[in-house]
């Protein structure tokens, strides 16, 4: 029987292996996948590529990541929090390595990994310092960058329900960018507040099905 | 200045401008106040960028609902008729041109239609984007609204810009304190200013090249 | 107030002028938006190029525009259905032109307009026929071929229940091309089964944001 | 050829292969079939190119849900778990390689791996390619199921196609009426093959080289 149903945050995130890229769903702070941000602090992996949006906003989740010195390269749009003098100072010392990405770009290229697309042309950012070093190319009169896919060796998200094939829906806001990192990666994981069981879910209301998801786990209440 | 706009006033003069039945992007800060001017009569459909369509007001305090936030992270509610989605759909949205309007702060907009809001020249080793960039290209209209001029007095109506840019000549329309000007392949044209100057007056507070539209009016706003 | 209903399928198609470019969602017989295309067939207009996974396989719907000449190109996956030696035959008497796209790569062609992205790379098609003449480019020592946009003028598409908003959903594996289709045109019309008032239709179960929706018509029971 | 397979049998012996949580797209045409001989303890998640994951069987005469019909137009039921989708996200599934088998069926499969299996050189001018293409690129892993050789007796494992391909170097097994045929990087290896035949036969029937495996079993199936 297909069980994706992880015992424990811990045991969700055994396999996240030094140098990673593991992508990270929310927007701000919502929808964070904080308490498996916090079981991966704990086992201290190295140089992590981490790729996210905010790359920290609470104490909880991503600072842990940042402050346990795991990451060694952050792919994100908003780097501004209360936390950016600490980014900044890591950027200083050439302890960390900074890509700002614009935040739909950013969407479309974790999006494009999923869908087997290893890179796209897009407007965004010609004329800006984001656009500098990659191609340009017209069409129909129109200048646009080639921006390449970002694939993620792990996913971590949050999400409300789940069931045992993987499947899952989203609270309201909190939806953002979570199916889009399910989508990205090679093992994705998700923690939700709710396992409900197979067929619970009306199979039309399903945001992220099941295929693109590896491990749930259920937070405790 | 004696019938300069506040903040919200200049919030207010852009919400009279949205038209019955446009998607309205507002950008984080001083844009999302727009929201709550938009006449009574008139539907506007607000998007905001983490996966909402038809955002209505903040409601009560005491009744917000955690799970629903726009991109400012400011409690909302949604309106009858709402949508909810994820990021790549609410970009494809924006990127794709189906926005008609997205209203963003600027430090500095050009004759040419430059927009420069994101970077300052103040030595971060973390410039922050979010989604500024790509509402600049992609919405098929760009309103921005600011001060007329920085705090010491500096012009940000500039024939070129000066700061990184966020996007190429992709603003349609600056509502500021002083005026309501638009732009066109010329460059810019004040359609308001407020009561008591003159074009000179405006002009010597902007650097680009104003012209006054024929059936200008005076810009004003009710107290907010 | 917004209110997207057109008050009949005739007024609902009354713009599609000689020449556009029309989206036609659908996929065999399942969604098909056949009585907008009746409609259409009525008007008689000239040299359209119809985009649709399959361009035939009822005598009602997109076999009546195709005989009623008014479709000088057609792109599509599947052009093999009861009607084919009618396609041929105008082929032959260079009637028609056809353009043939890998499925999957006609869904990302024009989700791609819709995205406001001009074109991606994919390895679908490479060392085949569908590739020749095509950009040819390697990503990560895999091949991939360049597949450009594909935007309609319009698009007609068929979905179970709307709002004054043009919010859809769909019914089952009804939903196939419809969503697609109506990201990828300037102007989407939808037939549909039921119009519901605003806010009976759950904000997260809405499948096509009616930011993508121009006009819905009610069928007739 | 006494233990030949018909093709019910054909789809019933590659079922066997399809492992516990694998996701399997199933062609239209005689592939539809595998899904009715996957073992009862085994679930294996069936995806239809038009936008469902997890079909079950099809359903009794009269209880067909019109608005339930899979990729060859055939209703089908959803089992608990199942989910629907669009076509972009269906094949965002296909071509990013989220589904693990694809099960198709061909005209000529060639030892580098090539498949062909959508035009005939029969002079049609509106050729049909559906999702074969991108299932046969886009797949982890593609099974062939087909007759060994042609109604003439033609082989149709060949040492490189003579039809326009579908795709290139994607074939990882195929299933025929006599044979079980690994392909690995020197070509095939036959796994299994029907009793009462030696390698020089099935090698009779095949323009590709063939090697045994040194584990071969005999190729069986119940009576269907």
């Amino acid at each position: 029987m297909i069980d994706k149903i992880a015992p424990s945050l811990a045991e969700a995130v055994r396999d996240i292996a030094d140098g990673s890229v593991v992508l990270i769903g929310g927007f701000i702070d919502q929808g964070t996948p904080d308490r498996l941000l916090e079981a991966l602090a704990e086992r201290k992996p190295r140089n992590l590529t981490v790729v996210a949006n905010n790359p920290s906003v609470n104490k909880r989740g991503m600072e842990m990541l940042l402050r346990a010195g795991c990451i060694g390269k952050l792919v994100c749009s908003f780097p501004r929090s209360p936390s950016s003098d600490y980014i900044e100072q890591l950027i200083g010392e050439g302890k960390l390595e900074l890509e700002v990405v614009p935040q739909g770009t950013l969407a479309e290229r974790v999006r494009s990994a999923g869908a087997g697309i290893p890179g796209f042309y897009t407007r965004t950012a010609v004329g800006t310092p984001l656009a500098e070093g990659k191609e340009h190319r017209e069409f129909n009169g129109e200048t646009y960058i080639f921006e390449n896919a970002i694939r993620g060796d792990f996913a971590l998200i949050n999400a409300e329900r789940a069931d045992r094939w993987g499947n899952l829906t989203y609270a309201g806001s909190l939806r953002n960018f979570n199916p889009v990192m399910a989508m990205g990666a090679r093992v994705t994981i998700a923690q939700v507040r709710e396992i409900v069981p197979a067929g619970a879910i009306d199979p039309a209301a399903v945001v992220t099905p099941g295929i693109f998801v590896k491990r749930v786990v259920k937070l405790e209440d | 200045m004696p019938g300069k706009l506040n903040r919200l006033q200049i919030a207010w003069r852009l919400a009279q401008d949205l038209l019955e039945g446009q998607v309205v992007n507002l950008g984080a800060g001083m844009p999302l106040a727009v929201s709550n001017f938009v006449p009574p009569d008139r539907e506007v459909i607000f998007h905001s960028e983490n996966g909402i369509l038809g955002f209505g007001p903040r409601p009560e305090a005491g009744k917000e609902n955690r799970n629903l936030r726009n991109a400012g992270n400011i409690p909302i509610t949604l309106l009858p008729g709402a949508a909810l989605f994820h990021h790549a759909d609410s970009f494809a949205m924006i990127r794709g041109g189906h926005v008609d309007v997205s209203v963003l702060g600027a430090y500095e907009v050009a004759e040419n239609g430059d927009l420069a809001n994101w970077m300052l020249p103040d030595g971060s080793r973390a410039p922050a984007v979010g989604g500024a960039m790509d509402l600049a290209t992609g919405a098929k209209q760009v309103f921005v609204m600011m001060e007329h001029c920085s705090k010491d007095g500096a012009p940000r109506i500039l024939k070129h810009c000066t700061l990184p840019l966020t996007g190429q000549a992709c603003v349609s329309a600056v509502y500021t304190d002083h005026a309501v000007i638009d732009r066109d392949a010329e460059g810019f044209v004040v359609r308001e200013m407020i009561e008591g100057i003159q074009l000179a007056d405006l002009q010597a507070m902007t650097s680009a090249n104003l012209r006054l539209a024929s059936d200008w009016k005076i810009l004003s706003a009710p107290e907010i």
